[in-house]
């Protein structure tokens, strides 16, 4: 959001645009609107249409139908090559004939520029990716990450006003993909470019994006800034999809504030009326639920038992897979500091009402979470 | 700097390609048309309307038995020449893209030289070669092998024919080949295949839009064949175009040599198009838009 | 108009124009050329030699009208078989044929050269009980071996006809149902016959020594023996074979054709193609100077001429089609 | 990909086999052209230059070799340019068009040569073409085209399209990523393609045949009407030179061009 | 360790093998001991030689020097189809002229697997990686996340007693990514099948693996359980690439029993002698830094001021880079719970002695981390 006044970026403005294979729809309808500089990133799980949206806006795929405008531009009938994009592909699809260096060059040679500049650019963009020792080396001599970064750097060497990035940093270590999480963010920053990204790390969405859209089977779930996705889910699957989170199902009863469910004996309730979901579910993030052994002092307004099915360390904390009375599975985080449980142990979970969320429940309709 | 140039709203989005795919095809079209399109059009007019209307030309050629024989044995002395060709070319183009740069020189060498000694030429050496006073016989009985006939036997036709069409298909093939990713020969040997199971399994699939390509010239450039048989074989590897050739040249026959023409080229196109489907597989179509 | 004289040239009478001359290329159409230097110089015409003849080619051009062949050598069979249709009738007023051997002369065409289709035959392989006809060359119980036969395309006629008589025919008598006959002859000398392609393959099989008994043209023959082919002929019905020179139907300027034929019938034109060819000269008071080897295979002596065999024409030219069919099958191997 | 040693041993020697087999007749051709007699037998007697001389003095060998390389140079290029846009054209088209028209295309190879060679005669006598560099160089080309065409789709078939895609998102238009992606990677499938062409020029000689006149021949024509009447060892001393001119053309050429791409692997 | 008693795994030893490309070492003397069924996960930056040491011990790739035994035998000159190991490659490797289904039948069917337990089994692993509806599909028709996890179902197919992995789960979503952990956890424990495992997911190194071995420019520089390495780095360089890190540089003093660092003024005690190291530098993990308003009640031994740099919201906490007085970085991460600080605040960092790890400066040694 709040395009940047020095802004050069392209606006994007995708409107219904589907993409069938045969019967099967890759895309479904998709609405999305980039602002000029915006920092957007595209998340979902596998397969559900996220390359394919990123090919539509370069015009690497025909839509079957919808309309896409760049820049304020309908772009039906623009070709690839003059829409000025940089792309990162997922599959990298670096030039096995030219080195390193002359696939960064690449594009630059195409704009004219040069010998002097081009050296520099390269130079300078080989260098952010840390790839300044390998100018020389063909793209079969390199290993994975090394290539994802050469095309990382080619696709940012001619500063095109928009960049679609396709899990530019999957292959890389974690340092690394931070130090070039900040190359990014400094660029987005300095140029103003519009960025459309699309990862699989949620952390590296929170941190990078203005806003993040979540797709699911071909279709947007919700669109809106991480805090929104994690605090606000719009639908079961985009809570579920993005961050930890614990599921309640049972029967529910809806009183004139609140509504309450019943869990394998055991009742929780949330302020919220049903808004006539036939099945509702409550939705709680791991943070929100206070883990401790039985009888002990209670946090919150709701509580319910269960036992530790899998303790997992993480370095900076622990993670609880707490098994509930219905069979279950509830996710709790504590701090490194708290208290330590160990497998079979019997638990209490606590949580405000208000923390929970009341969402209609859609997991029937996606088969690819657990 | 303005992100996009002024747009053509009605023209289709393409990838890459800006032009329509037929038009690309268009300046070769307008020349076979040109070229042989007229002459294409005379022939088969000529064989309905000489010397009358009617087909008795095709009912004349599937007549003689004589023509029958002919053509089946055209079609057979190509396969054989086919398989030879792809039996041969295929470890050749395949050491080619194994060995260093010196030997591969080499061995293009090889493969190149022929193509630029006349085909008269060469099919004279090999009669010389071939014949029963010749060096390869020679040697052969130096070796024990007394009275091997080559020369007029189809045997000394197909070794013929097949050097001479050799080239067509070590060259494509050697082309395809060299673009094959071997790292997949890898995933198929950790997966538990042999080396010859990964060959067959793996590489031979993705090496096959070469055997394609060279057995269809080799094949169709075979069934057209006409100094070579005639030279090395004898009366009983008579190809189809010494008949046309007779036909035409020494009877003036144009209905009769038009007929076998069409035939030769309808029973061509037919197997080639039983071949289509298995040449353009799945995998490729999905690439494709 | 005075009566033309073979050979003589009229001083400038072709000035300006062009002649287009077609026949078999190499050192043939090399002594045809010389041959008609003399011509050239003093008609003034410009003389184009193209080649090598083809009458599907010379059809097309007569079908569409657009005929650039002026004067054309052919093969034996085709003037007969096309007289009138691809080619002109001759006006024999316009030439002077009276120098050239009895019975040469068809409607269409008059001949360019003689030369023969005589029996070879192996020195060391039949020594002193060589075969002497064409008789022998048909009996292979007495005389074991590869035959080596012209199978270049047409059936030649003279052949034939020798091989109807083995059969017990009467060639003068020959109907279309004898062809066969005379085909099965030749088919009955087995797989092992060999069939040429071209008059250097037949050259090659005598001198490897492939073949033990050939059919060949004399001039192939006599450049074989000069290569050391160890072959001797047997002249007995050795077959009469000419080239024939033909003016196509619709060439723009038929004077000028007949002008350039009758000048290559001349005596001083047809030593000269004799001694650079070989070939026989048709002008039975050309005296070429050829050396022996050249000699031992000319034609032209009254020796040879007796027991030269000439095909019957008139046999042949309705049947030319008929025959060529047979013999087509007998080269498909059926 | 990984061998046995015997694999290696086996391939080795199969190949060496191939590669005699492949030169054998074109070697045989080297020593009759220094025949002392006017004979293609072998093996020759004496020894002479006097082909040679022949051939270097005689116009109609070296008039008709020379056109010949000119004819077949224009053919090549003609056809390759032609060849590799259509087989451009049909790869990106739908399978049953394209499929269609290849076929059309294909139908120079099929036709007898003979019954083509009659038809383009009558065309180029209405056309004034026989015997013009424009007639030769048109018929040879689609007799080319073929060629061009198979060898190239092959390639394109093995070829990875999303590589055109990344080259036209870094601003490459179509003739661009053409020329820097696409021609290096299928090269080896145009340049078979350019040498097929050339060579189905140089060695054409049925439709020549129909099509030549005084003015223009080739060398096959030359060939075949020396071969036809005279067993003439100048076609064997001009196939000798033509053998060691490749050899060092094309083998000096490679080794110039010096370090293979190593691109792939 | 611990090798389970149903093991059917197998032992792998890499005796100081080195791989050279011309003069560039690829992997300089790596000694590797895995027991059998043990679960070996490689960490280590893009280009350290992880995916080199895979192929060295699939058989793909010769060693320039060195000894390689797997199962106890010495496999130089065994053939990779001999060596009966399951690979997912970094590149998949799917071959384009297969199904789905016939890509993950492959290995059965050279394994002359009868038909119907062929279909069986390729549905089960094409069901476990949720790709069971795209059996028909090619790979060209997949997605990347697709193409790997059928990448991924044929390593697993044939149940080999080895299991090579390089990223086998890099590009997937986060659900789908913990779910096919537990599978090959459950494979793991199921089959006792040996896995060696390359990733960048250090999260998913420490929920999986066994013991893990860091890479750094084909040279091992530890090998050790998860905590060990984030707990007793044996070197900076460890330090740094396992999870954050603060590094303090400083004149450095040392007497009997402890070593005291200036840092800008500010002096931090460690409990540790010097052990001869030119330039010593203290390494603390984020959660042992305590970060409140300067002022405030302090909670361990030493203290140090600085200014918040960035502060990045991470759903279930924060995390805040600190710029010390030197200029160099520290980074802290706190709960939600905790109170929160925003750009530019100056806060006060405080740790106990104990928690820091004096080390060699190795930091020359490495350009890769920042
Ligand atoms: N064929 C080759 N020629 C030259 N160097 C090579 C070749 N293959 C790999 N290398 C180099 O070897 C080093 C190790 O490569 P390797 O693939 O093992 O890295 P990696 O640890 O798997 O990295 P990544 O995480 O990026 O996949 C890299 O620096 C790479 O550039
Ligand atoms: N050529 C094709 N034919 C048929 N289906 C296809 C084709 N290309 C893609 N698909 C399907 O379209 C859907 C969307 O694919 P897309 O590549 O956009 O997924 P994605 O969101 O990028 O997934 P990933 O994270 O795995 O890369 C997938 O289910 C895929 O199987
Ligand atoms: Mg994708
Ligand atoms: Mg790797």
């Amino acid at each position: 959001m709040n395009p940047r006044p020095e802004n050069r970026g392209a606006a994007i403005d995708l409107d219904t645009v589907s993409k069938a294979y045969g019967a099967f729809k890759a895309l479904d309808g998709v609405s999305l609107r980039i602002e000029p500089g915006e920092f957007m990133t595209l998340l979902g799980p596998s397969g559900s249409g996220k390359t394919t949206t990123l090919n539509v806006i370069a015009g690497f795929t025909d839509v079957t139908s919808g309309k896409l405008s760049v820049g304020g531009k309908s772009v039906v009938g623009v070709p690839a090559h003059k829409r000025n994009i940089g792309v990162v592909f997922q599959h990298y699809a670096l030039f096995p004939h030219m080195t390193v260096g002359r696939n960064v060059a690449y594009p630059l040679t195409l704009r004219g520029i040069a010998q002097d500049e081009r050296k520099k650019r390269v130079a300078k963009a080989l260098d952010m990716v840390k790839m300044g020792d390998f100018a020389h080396r063909y793209p079969s001599e390199l290993s994975g990450g090394q290539q994802q970064r050469v095309a990382l750097a080619r696709a940012i060497v001619f500063d095109p006003p928009l960049l679609l990035m396709d899990e530019p940093l999957g292959a890389l270590d974690k340092k690394l993909r931070e130090w070039l999480q900040l190359e990014i963010k400094r660029i987005h920053r300095e140029l103003g470019t519009t960025f459309v990204y699309v990862t699989h790390d949620q952390e590296e969405a929170l941190v990078l994006s203005d806003r993040i859209a979540v797709f699911n089977r071909g279709r947007i779930e919700q669109i809106g800034t991480g805090r929104q996705l994690y605090d606000e889910p719009a639908t079961l699957f985009v809570g579920r999809f993005i961050g930890d989170s614990t599921v309640l199902r049972g029967e529910a009863k809806s009183d004139g504030s609140s509504t309450a469910l019943t869990v394998a004996g055991e009742t929780v309730a949330a302020p919220r009326r049903l808004n006539g979901e036939a099945s509702p579910v409550m939705l709680l993030r791991p943070e929100k639920l206070a883990i401790r052994r039985p009888g002990q002092d209670a946090a919150g307004t709701n509580r319910l038992s269960g036992t530790i099915a899998e303790a997992i360390y993480l370095g900076s904390g622990s993670k609880y897979e707490v098994r509930l009375g219905d069979g279950s599975t509830a996710i709790v985080r504590s701090p490194l500091a708290g208290e330590s449980f160990g497998l079979g142990d019997k638990v209490e979970l606590g949580f405000d009402g208000a923390d929970a969320k009341l969402l209609p429940d859609d997991s029937t309709a996606d088969t690819t979470l657990t | 700097m303005s992100a996009l140039e002024p747009t053509t709203p009605s023209a289709p989005q393409r990838a890459g390609w800006a032009w329509r795919p037929f038009a690309l095809t268009l300046p070769a079209l307008v020349l076979l048309a040109a070229v042989i399109g007229y002459p294409l059009i005379t022939i088969v007019l000529r064989s309905l309307s000489e010397p009358q209307w009617g087909l008795q030309n095709y009912t004349w050629f599937f007549g003689a038995p004589v023509n029958l024989t002919v053509l089946q044995r055209t079609f057979s002395i190509s396969a054989w020449v086919t398989v030879v060709c792809v039996l041969c070319a295929y470890p050749y183009a395949y050491l080619m893209t194994a060995v260093g740069p010196r030997v591969r020189l080499a061995l293009i060498l090889c493969v190149l030289i022929p193509f630029w000694v006349s085909g008269v030429v060469r099919t004279l050496s090999w009669v010389i070669l071939l014949q029963d006073s010749g060096v390869i016989n020679s040697l052969l009985r130096s070796a024990g092998f007394d009275g091997v006939r080559l020369i007029r036997t189809q045997t000394g036709v197909v070794i013929g024919m097949a050097q001479v069409l050799l080239p067509f298909m070590i060259l494509p093939l050697y082309s395809v080949m060299k673009g094959i990713d071997l790292r997949l020969v890898q995933a198929a040997r950790s997966l538990g295949a042999r080396p010859s199971r990964a060959f067959f399994t793996v590489y031979l699939p993705l090496s096959l839009p070469g055997v394609y390509a060279g057995a269809i010239i080799v094949f169709i450039l075979a069934l057209g064949f006409y100094i070579t048989p005639a030279l090395l074989g004898g009366p009983r590897s008579t190809m189809l175009s010494t008949l046309v050739q007779t036909q035409v040249l020494s009877l003036l026959q144009w209905g009769r040599g038009g007929a076998m023409g069409v035939v030769l080229l309808v029973a061509t196109f037919v197997l080639l198009s039983l071949a289509a489907p298995v040449m353009r597989s799945r995998h490729r179509e999905a690439g494709r838009r | 108009q005075d009566k033309p004289v073979a050979g003589e040239v009229k001083e400038g009478s072709l000035k300006g124009k062009t002649l287009t001359f077609v026949s078999y290329g190499g050192i043939y159409q090399d002594g045809q050329a010389a041959a008609l230097k003399e011509f050239v110089d003093k008609s003034g015409v410009k003389l184009l030699n193209d080649g090598p003849t083809e009458i599907a080619k010379l059809q097309a051009q007569v079908e569409s009208g657009n005929v650039t062949w002026d004067v054309v050598d052919t093969d034996d069979l085709p003037p007969y078989v096309y007289c009138g249709k691809l080619f002109q009738k001759l006006d024999l007023t316009k030439l002077d044929v009276s120098k050239i051997p009895e019975g040469q002369v068809g409607e269409c065409s008059v001949p360019a050269m003689n030369y023969g289709v005589v029996l070879m035959y192996n020195k060391e392989k039949y020594k002193d009980n060589p075969p002497k006809s064409w008789a022998d060359f048909f009996d292979t119980e007495k005389f074991p071996g590869v035959r080596g036969i012209d199978g270049s395309g047409s059936p030649t006629g003279g052949l034939l006809e020798q091989a109807f008589k083995v059969a017990g025919g009467d060639p003068k008598t020959m109907t279309v149902a004898d062809i066969d006959k005379a085909i099965d002859v030749v088919r009955k000398l087995g797989p092992d016959t060999i069939f040429w392609k071209t008059g250097a393959e037949s050259q090659q099989l005598a001198e490897s020594g492939e073949a033990d008994m050939l059919m060949m043209w004399t001039g192939r023959a006599m450049t074989a023996v000069k290569n050391g082919a160890k072959y001797a002929p047997a002249w007995q019905d050795w077959l009469v074979v000419m080239d024939q020179m033909t003016i196509p139907v619709g060439v723009k300027d038929t004077d000028a054709s007949y002008a350039l034929i009758n000048a290559y019938l001349g005596k001083q034109s047809q030593e000269v193609l004799a001694e650079k060819t070989s070939y026989t000269p048709i002008n039975s008071e050309a005296q070429p100077k050829v050396d022996d080897s050249v000699a031992a295979f000319l034609t032209n002596t009254p020796d040879r001429q007796k027991q030269g065999y000439k095909q019957n024409f008139k046999f042949w030219v309705p049947n030319f089609a008929v025959a060529q069919e047979k013999w087509s099958a007998l080269m498909a191997g059926n | 990909m990984e061998m046995k040693p015997l694999t290696r041993v086996i391939l080795g020697l199969v190949c060496l086999l191939v590669a005699i087999w492949l030169v054998a007749p074109t070697l045989v051709v080297v020593p009759m052209s220094f025949n002392q007699n006017k004979s293609l037998a072998f093996p020759p007697q004496g020894f002479s230059w006097q082909w040679y001389q022949n051939f270097a003095t005689n116009p109609e060998w070296s008039t008709s070799f020379l056109n010949s390389l000119k004819v077949a140079s224009l053919v090549a290029v003609l056809a390759t340019v032609l060849g590799t846009l259509a087989a451009f054209g049909l790869d990106r088209m739908k399978a049953r068009p394209a499929n269609l028209l290849r076929m059309l295309m294909l139908t120079p190879m099929v036709v007898p040569g003979v019954v083509l060679a009659i038809g383009i005669y009558a065309v180029y006598l209405d056309a004034q073409l026989v015997g013009t560099l424009t007639g030769f160089v048109l018929a040879h080309t689609i007799l080319a085209l073929p060629f061009v065409l198979i060898a190239v789709s092959a390639n394109l078939e093995v070829f990875d399209r999303r590589l055109e895609t990344a080259a036209a998102s870094l601003g490459a238009g179509a003739l661009t990523t053409f020329r820097t992606v696409t021609l290096p990677l299928i090269l080896p499938g145009i340049l078979s393609g350019l040498l097929f062409a050339f060579a189905t020029s140089f060695d054409e000689i049925v439709v020549s045949l129909f099509i030549t006149n005084p003015y223009l021949k080739t060398l096959p024509v030359q060939i075949y009407s020396s071969i036809t009447r005279d067993a003439d060892p100048t076609v064997a001393a001009v196939g000798t030179i033509l053998l060691f001119a490749t050899t060092i053309l094309i083998g000096g050429g490679m080794l110039l061009l010096g370090r293979e791409r190593k691109g792939r692997l």
